[in-house]
């Protein structure tokens, strides 16, 4: 059951992240493929919780915390340059 | 769960495909491509992770996508500005 | 009692996913940009705190860092998305046609 | 996950390459070089990584007594964690001469550049 539910789990994470994925393709505008950029990073994130429990090490968490802190910093950027060129 | 981890590996393999066909491709503005490299660092990073290296991982993430990103689009504000 | 925590983190887990799988709907299917920043930004960050929660209930001892996870994507999210959307707005990003009220444009924030 | 790391590693620095080759804006090769730095480091993760082992770090999970047995080699990992710095001085380092070029010239195409073809 356990088991189960955590591979629903993935197969929805897989899913989520292809559909963001077609976004960051088709996207018509740069800010379209930043907000897509944006929802990539937050799905890794749950990848990398569900690599940490599959291999049973918290030390891969730390990859996540610098990953939250990541999406902000990249996102403040490229909003900072959009703006900046108008 | 012994199958999960190379799922994953065979997942993001292809998206960081697509990703770097996005940005050497020279049909997109260069924003785009810019954006698209530091997508395929990102995937890269949780590649790594995958591979047992949680601290390339971590390095990889905060400079080969943070901080690779924020240089280009300095120098881009710089060359557009003049 | 141990059995139940784990059904519980394994279900917490799958309903996060699937606020994540729908907030990835959203953000393809949604027709403009400030639409799909609302739906990328609120149903993910929802979807990540439920799936941090989940693995909380499965491995107990790991909470302070998965705590230290959510209260980062808590504090950070909706501010880059805030960001994201008033440089969409400066840029000129078109509408949808369903809009009908800009209370940013009214309120003179528009130019910078 | 070696050979998928491997196939993906060779075909990024392909990728990278044939972006460096074909484009004519310095910005792009520039980017297009990066892009086959991180298949190179790629490529070097993946060839030091063994299966059903874990990762170089102890805690609590991997006592020291018994990690020479249980681990990966963490030699590969040092190597790519140097390269990735160096990667992020070399970018900078083009995209400082880029734009010293394009102080100087006011283009970027180099194809405009023609001083050095004979």
């Amino acid at each position: 059951m356990v088991e189960g539910l955590l591979y629903l789990t993935a197969a929805l994470g897989a899913t989520a992240f292809l559909l963001a994925l077609g976004r960051f393709i088709r996207g018509p505008s740069a800010a379209d493929r930043v907000a897509a950029f944006d929802v990539l990073t937050i799905i890794s994130i749950t990848g990398i919780v569900l690599a940490a429990l599959a291999e049973g090490r918290g030390i891969y968490l730390d990859v996540a915390l610098v990953y939250a802190l990541l999406s902000f910093l990249g996102v403040i950027t490229v909003a900072h340059y959009l703006e900046r060129s108008v | 769960m012994s199958a999960l981890l190379p799922a994953m590996g065979l997942l993001l393999s292809a998206a960081m495909l697509v990703a770097a066909l996005m940005a050497v491709r020279g049909r997109r503005s260069l924003p785009i491509s810019i954006l698209a490299a530091g997508l395929v660092s990102l995937l890269a990073s949780v590649q790594f992770l995958l591979l047992a290296a949680p601290d390339v991982a971590m390095t990889e993430a905060a400079i080969g996508s943070g901080l690779t990103t924020f240089l280009f689009f300095f120098i881009l504000a710089r060359v557009r500005h003049d | 009692m141990t059995a139940l925590l784990d059904l519980l983190g394994a279900a917490l887990l799958a309903a996060g996913s699937a606020f994540l799988m729908f907030g990835a709907l959203g953000l393809l299917r949604m027709p403009d940009i400030y639409n799909r920043l609302q739906a990328g930004t609120k149903a993910t960050t929802l979807g990540t705190l439920l799936v941090l929660a989940g693995a909380a209930c499965l491995r107990p001892e790991w909470w302070p860092k998965l705590l230290l996870i959510g209260l980062f994507l808590l504090f950070t999210n909706p501010l880059s998305s805030q960001v994201l959307a008033r440089a969409a707005h400066r840029t000129g990003a078109p509408r949808s046609p369903l809009t009908r009220i800009d209370q940013l444009e009214e309120r003179g924030g528009g130019g910078s | 996950m070696t050979e998928i790391a491997l196939a993906t590693g060779f075909l990024l620095i392909l990728i990278g390459l044939y972006g460096a080759l074909t484009n004519r804006n310095l910005l792009r090769m520039i980017v297009a070089f990066s892009v086959a730095n991180t298949g190179v480091n790629l490529v070097l993760v993946g060839v030091g990584y063994l299966r059903g082992r874990a990762a170089p770090i102890l805690d609590a999970t991997l006592p020291a007594a018994e990690a020479p047995a249980r681990i990966i080699d963490p030699l590969p990992q040092a190597l790519v964690l140097t390269a990735i710095v160096i990667g992020v001085g070399t970018t900078a380092l083009m995209l400082a001469y880029a734009y010293r070029l394009y102080l100087t010239r006011g283009t970027l195409d180099i194809s405009r550049l023609r001083e050095l073809k004979w």
